[in-house]
């Protein structure tokens, strides 16, 4: 073991590599927690798509599927920035792995910025519930439905993406200062899988929000 | 059971150790400081909602509403309600005897995550601040199931607040299990295999799963119903096309399970309790374990039966109903083992052994009547009387709460160094255990002849019986008192107790009491099962 | 628990309550075993006794597994027993006699078929099978009568049902079982059982005007006529003879007029607007209860010649 | 990430790669009309894509047997949810409207 990683030992464990351990199984644990937490909206969305299938089709249909698919490809490309800047950073590199995570932050800020251009778009068409919403005909109950859970979902994870676009750039600024090395990288660790987590997430938002009723136009 | 002898030495113990100053105590990362600092909240808000509860039980002493008007008795009973299951039976055992004995009893220095220890601690006292806040501003009157349209569109109290005070409460119960999962993980002590641990722990670990993986459902609804009463959004609100069910369906997704997190701490400490006062090994080690974690899994899968007259399909209460007998079976087989332990050992009738007994009659009769409510066809009948009422309380109260306070007593030396008052202590024990049978046994009469829940008032048939559990609690009061009262003396003037007054077997009975800062002089290692008793 | 129990009033309550005795018994016997062998124990190998002790084994698989399997078969049998009741309880007979309730903060508001209108108080004859159709104008409320050995939630934007056959004359409490609110504990009436023939004069003399004539009268007082009458100076669709008919809607898409429909429409006038006229309609969600609903339909469908019915009004068939 | 050496750069641009062409496959056949197989098709891309990122990225191949049990255990609770609640939506019987 490295001394970067004797340095990092804290009193309660014997070996860097148990404490590595337990930090990974403490994360991982806290990303199951995250799978249930999004699982409730999802759950909700099932439950209403269910009940009004008609309706969020329409709803959906009125979303923006060239953005929500830019936005897929944004997020799947910066979580390989991620994956690439962890195997950089236990290669020794270290100039090379800050660039990668400060790219990754950077197509979060993109992905964030898309979205807003989304919900812009979505303010000026009068959809959104609570504020603007001027849908009308036999589903605008649904569709009224659909854009509640629309925003609540894609806005309960840009605040991931928020805090991800955060923890990036803090793990970049480390990189770039050497605080990591090939023994001890389990903050980076951890930051990519939160960021993967994320991206994850949005593999299932994109066909539940963006591709539903696509083909019975 | 361990290898190395007591670890007699001079090493200061953790309440000396690092200093005495507020300031120390507030940042520290020892998990036994911080388990006393859990504690301290958690015996606040243990008599914050007790209070509240004497104002119930006052009220319902007589027919009419005459104490407290309608509102303010609703506002009271959800008051009691969320204190009690989140911020004292949730919390109560995993956080206080989990935090200190965890470690101890695998033979680890510390949590694997100190400073996420202390964080949630920091957490819990504010959330528990948003639920004063709460109080003080005037209340919520949902009842603590928070069950809309009621609390989204009807209600003009402080939803919101006590929906955020629950929220955060839930954050810290999650990072106080997946610390407690890790630490059982990875820190257990050369030769402490995992059919080596105390039930305790045993009972923790499973806990903490439940918690990990049910909380996020709580705190994910909770943060919707503060949304659809802020922005409007309407997934449980029937007038824009939401679903009441759906909300229920969430609640009790976390709120079934969350009584295990209330009752299998219990159940670890009382077979902690058991074997200690038996002197003798648990009977069924194995059984034991793999019931609890059948009871941490199986516990998902019930939640329905709260919801049989609820509007929910008749073909989904039938497959929760008799998943609902199915997660009788690993109670019935712990209440059995638990007997069995007794069976040809030496039984020391200490004041925990009283309270562990305590706690299986107890938990047995409120596990019974559980089977009425599983039984669909019984249930339209029982559910939402006081039949419920007091089956809940049988579990939570006669259980959790009795076995906490086992726990308590039995661990009080190690945790204090000083001993109490074993006269006082046992006669605590069985005014607690008459004072709770005359409070809640009549709840199940009351039920049975049909009165609901959450009533201000009622019919003057129901009268006697209600007097009776108002007497019942005004014991039950007193021998809530009475620890904290002798417990309390003997922190001053109790006599030096040795690092093993019981004479029990564990590892935390291997150091002084009070323990060192880091627990162990010499790193343990364990060669033996639990319980090995020699008479 | 016998002598506690309410009275058997209806054809459910003997046949739960023998399933909740057998369950007394069992469970009593459990606990009463449990209780004398752990006092037995307590006694026997109390520290210092003379028991005879040798070496107890720390496990014992026959014991475990008959502890295990003897409560889950017993389990099982009483979830079958259970399970037969919960069946009969959910499939009301197709004779039944329906009658309709919604809950609303604090009070329950009954109609009869005939058009008789209770608030708090439930008058049913002696033994016909009655079916309540019921739901609830704001949060959810319990139709709970002990005497009956039923319950059923009501819910807001939905119905659910409950059925049941009077077996004893008398009155019977009839209470909220679900927390609705301030008033919750208030929120109680009685349901009077009656003999046939009483119950017969009872109607008589509680006949009001029939649904649709009481709907007329709405369709007047709530303004309705003002823009949908005939005469009316507003551009408003006539609704005469309107039941049963299709429309077009300004979405393109056609509608037929039935019951959900005319309900919407009341409640909800934009998501569906008729195509031509103009979406002014202000809604009456929450300025209306369900229950004049339900006769403004009656009114509504009464106007139509009469003809084949797309659904059969089932309250009008007396 | 236990002591194993760092993953080749093929197999992350590799993943990469499968991860772009399933999202293109996905948008795809979103419009390709197949009734209620688009949900399911759908949802199968998006399991294939977790999977992707699950083994390669957040490197679950190379973990502990426990740390993949956590991982699992997630989807299998919210799969729990899932079931039971839809088994109530799917299985109730609405009455209809009395009016």
């Amino acid at each position: 073991m490295t001394d970067l990683a004797r340095a990092h030992l804290q009193e309660q464990f014997d070996q860097p590599t148990q404490q590595k351990q337990a930090a990974t199984l403490g994360m991982w644990q806290f990303l199951a927690t995250e799978v249930l937490f999004f699982g409730v909206l999802f759950a909700a969305y099932t439950a209403c798509r269910y009940r009004f299938a008609d309706g969020f089709a329409e709803a959906a249909r009125h979303t923006h599927v060239v953005f929500g698919s830019i936005e897929t490809a944004v997020l799947l490309i910066s979580s390989c920035g991620a994956a690439l800047a962890l195997r950089n950073v236990e290669l020794g590199g270290r100039r090379v792995a800050a660039a990668l995570l400060a790219g990754t932050a950077a197509l979060g800020t993109v992905f964030l910025v898309l979205h807003g251009v989304e919900y812009a778009s979505e303010y000026r068409e009068g959809l959104v519930p609570g504020l603007r919403f001027d849908h009308a005909g036999p589903h605008a109950r649904a569709v009224e439905l659909f854009y509640c859970l629309y925003f609540l979902i894609t806005g309960f994870h840009s605040l991931h993406v928020i805090i991800g676009v955060v923890l990036m750039t803090v793990m970049a600024v480390k990189a770039w200062r050497g605080r990591f090395g090939p023994g001890y990288a389990t903050p980076l660790e951890n930051a990519a899988l939160y960021w993967h987590f994320v991206d994850i997430v949005w593999i299932f938002v994109y066909p539940m929000i963006y591709l539903v009723g696509r083909a019975s136009a | 059971m361990s290898g190395t002898d007591i670890n007699l030495s001079m090493e200061p113990s953790y309440l000396v150790s690092g200093g005495n100053t507020l300031w120390s105590w507030l940042t520290t990362h020892d998990h036994k400081r911080i388990a006393i600092l859990y504690a301290l909240g958690i015996t606040f808000f243990f008599f914050l909602g007790g209070a509240a509860a004497v104002l119930v039980r006052l009220e319902l002493a007589t027919p009419a509403g005459d104490l407290l008007t309608a509102e303010t008795y609703n506002k009271t009973f959800t008051f009691h309600g969320i204190v009690m299951v989140w911020f004292f039976l949730v919390p109560s055992i995993p956080t206080t005897l989990g935090n200190f004995l965890v470690p101890m009893m695998i033979g680890a220095r510390d949590m694997a995550f100190p400073r996420l220890n202390l964080f949630s601690w920091y957490l819990y006292m504010a959330a528990g601040l948003f639920t004063i806040a709460m109080l003080l501003l005037g209340g919520v009157d949902t009842g603590w199931t928070f069950y809309t349209p009621f609390s989204t569109m009807f209600s003009n109290t402080h939803v919101i607040l006590a929906a955020v005070g629950v929220f955060v409460v839930g954050f810290s119960s999650i990072l106080t299990g997946i610390n407690i999962l890790v630490t059982v993980h990875s820190l257990r002590a050369k030769g402490m295999l995992w059919f080596r641990l105390p039930l305790f722990v045993w009972a923790m670990y499973a806990t903490s799963i439940v918690m990990v993986l049910a909380t996020p459902v709580l705190a994910m609804t909770l943060a919707l119903i503060a949304l659809e009463r802020l922005a409007g959004i309407g997934i449980f609100d029937p007038a824009l096309g939401g679903d009441p069910l759906l909300f229920q369906h969430f609640f009790w997704f976390y709120s079934h399970p969350a009584v295990y997190i209330m009752v299998l701490p219990a159940m670890g400490v009382a077979s902690e309790l058991i074997t200690m006062g038996a002197r003798q090994k648990i009977f069924g080690y194995r059984f034991m374990t793999w019931s609890m974690l059948a009871i941490a899994v199986i516990g998902f899968l019930v939640w329905g039966h709260h919801m049989f007259v609820a509007g929910q399909s008749m073909y989904a209460s039938m497959v929760f109903s008799i998943l609902s007998f199915v997660i009788a079976v690993p109670s019935a087989i712990k209440v059995f083992n638990w007997v069995g332990t007794l069976y040809k050992g030496h039984l020391d009738f200490h004041a925990p052994m009283l309270y562990g007994l305590g706690f299986v009659g107890l938990f047995m009769l409120g596990g019974l009547t559980g089977l009425f409510l599983a039984a669909t066809a019984l249930d339209v009948n029982l559910t939402d009387t006081y039949f419920v009422v007091s089956h809940f309380h049988y579990i939570m109260v006669g259980g959790s709460v009795m076995a906490y306070l086992g726990g308590i007593h039995y661990w009080w030396p190690k945790i204090t160094g000083r001993l109490y008052s074993e006269r006082l202590a046992k006669f605590a024990a069985l005014l607690m255990f008459l004072g709770f049978n005359l409070t809640f046994f009549p709840q199940y009469l009351l039920g049975y002849e049909g009165m609901p829940r959450r009533y201000h008032e009622y019919l003057p048939k129901y009268q006697m019986l209600n007097v009776l559990s108002s007497a019942g609690a005004s014991i039950l009061a007193v021998s809530y008192l009475l620890p904290l009262a002798y417990l309390g003396w003997s922190l001053f003037r109790g006599a030096r107790a040795g690092p093993n007054p019981f004479r029990a077997t564990g590892l935390e009975w291997t150091t002084p009491s009070p323990p060192p800062a880091h627990n162990f002089t010499v790193p343990p290692v364990v060669t033996e099962g639990p319980y090995e008793y020699r008479p | 628990m016998i002598g506690f129990a309410p009275p058997q009033a209806s054809s459910f309550a003997p046949r739960i309550d023998m399933l909740f005795n057998a369950m007394l018994v069992l469970c009593s016997i459990v606990a009463l075993g449990v209780f004398v062998v752990m006092i037995w124990f307590c006694i026997k190998y109390r520290r210092g006794s003379p028991a005879e002790r040798g070496q107890r084994e720390s496990s014992n698989l026959t014991v475990e597994l008959s502890w295990t399997l003897i409560p889950f078969l017993m389990f099982c049998g009483l979830f079958g027993w259970s399970l037969y009741l919960w069946d009969g309880l959910r499939t009301p007979p197709h004779d039944a006699s329906t009658v309709y309730v919604v809950g609303k903060q604090w009070m329950w508001k009954i109609q009869h078929p005939g058009g008789q209108r209770e608030i708090d108080q439930l008058h049913l004859p002696l033994g016909v099978p009655t079916r309540l159709v019921m739901t609830s104008q704001d949060v959810i409320h319990s139709f709970y009568v002990p005497a009956f050995r039923i319950k059923q939630d009501l819910l807001p934007g939905r119905y659910t049902q409950m059925w049941f056959t009077p077996t004893e004359t008398g009155t019977f409490d009839l209470m909220c079982a679900e927390f609705c609110g301030t008033d919750h504990a208030a929120m109680r009436g009685e349901v009077v059982v009656m003999r046939p023939d009483d119950y017969a004069r009872w109607m008589q003399s509680h006949a009001q005007v029939g649904l649709a004539e009481r709907g007329e009268m709405l369709f007047r007082r709530f303004g309705c006529s003002g823009c949908h009458g005939s005469g009316a100076t507003v551009h408003a669709p006539d609704l005469d003879g309107i039941y049963g008919t299709t429309v077009a809607l300004t979405d393109g898409s056609v509608a037929t007029v039935d019951d959900r429909y005319l309900h919407d429409s009341i409640m909800l006038p934009k998501s569906q607007v008729v195509a031509g006229y103009a979406p002014i309609m202000p809604s009456y969600e929450n300025r209306i209860g369900e229950e004049d609903v339900l006769a403004l339909l009656a009114y509504i469908k009464s106007t139509q010649q009469p003809g084949p019915h797309p659904t059969e009004p089932s309250h009008e068939r007396h | 990430m236990s002591g194993s050496s760092p993953p080749s750069l093929r197999s992350q641009l590799g993943a990469l790669a499968g991860l772009l062409l399933l999202l293109a496959a996905t948008a795809g056949l979103a419009y390709v009309p197949m009734g209620a197989f688009n949900t399911v098709v759908a949802l199968l891309i998006s399991l294939a894509k977790t999977l992707l990122v699950m083994l390669i990225f957040m490197r679950l191949r190379s973990e502990s047997a426990v740390v993949r049990l956590v991982a699992i255990a997630g989807f299998a609770w919210l799969a729990m949810l899932f079931l039971i609640l839809m088994a109530d939506y799917l299985t109730r019987v609405t009455l209809p409207p009395p009016y």
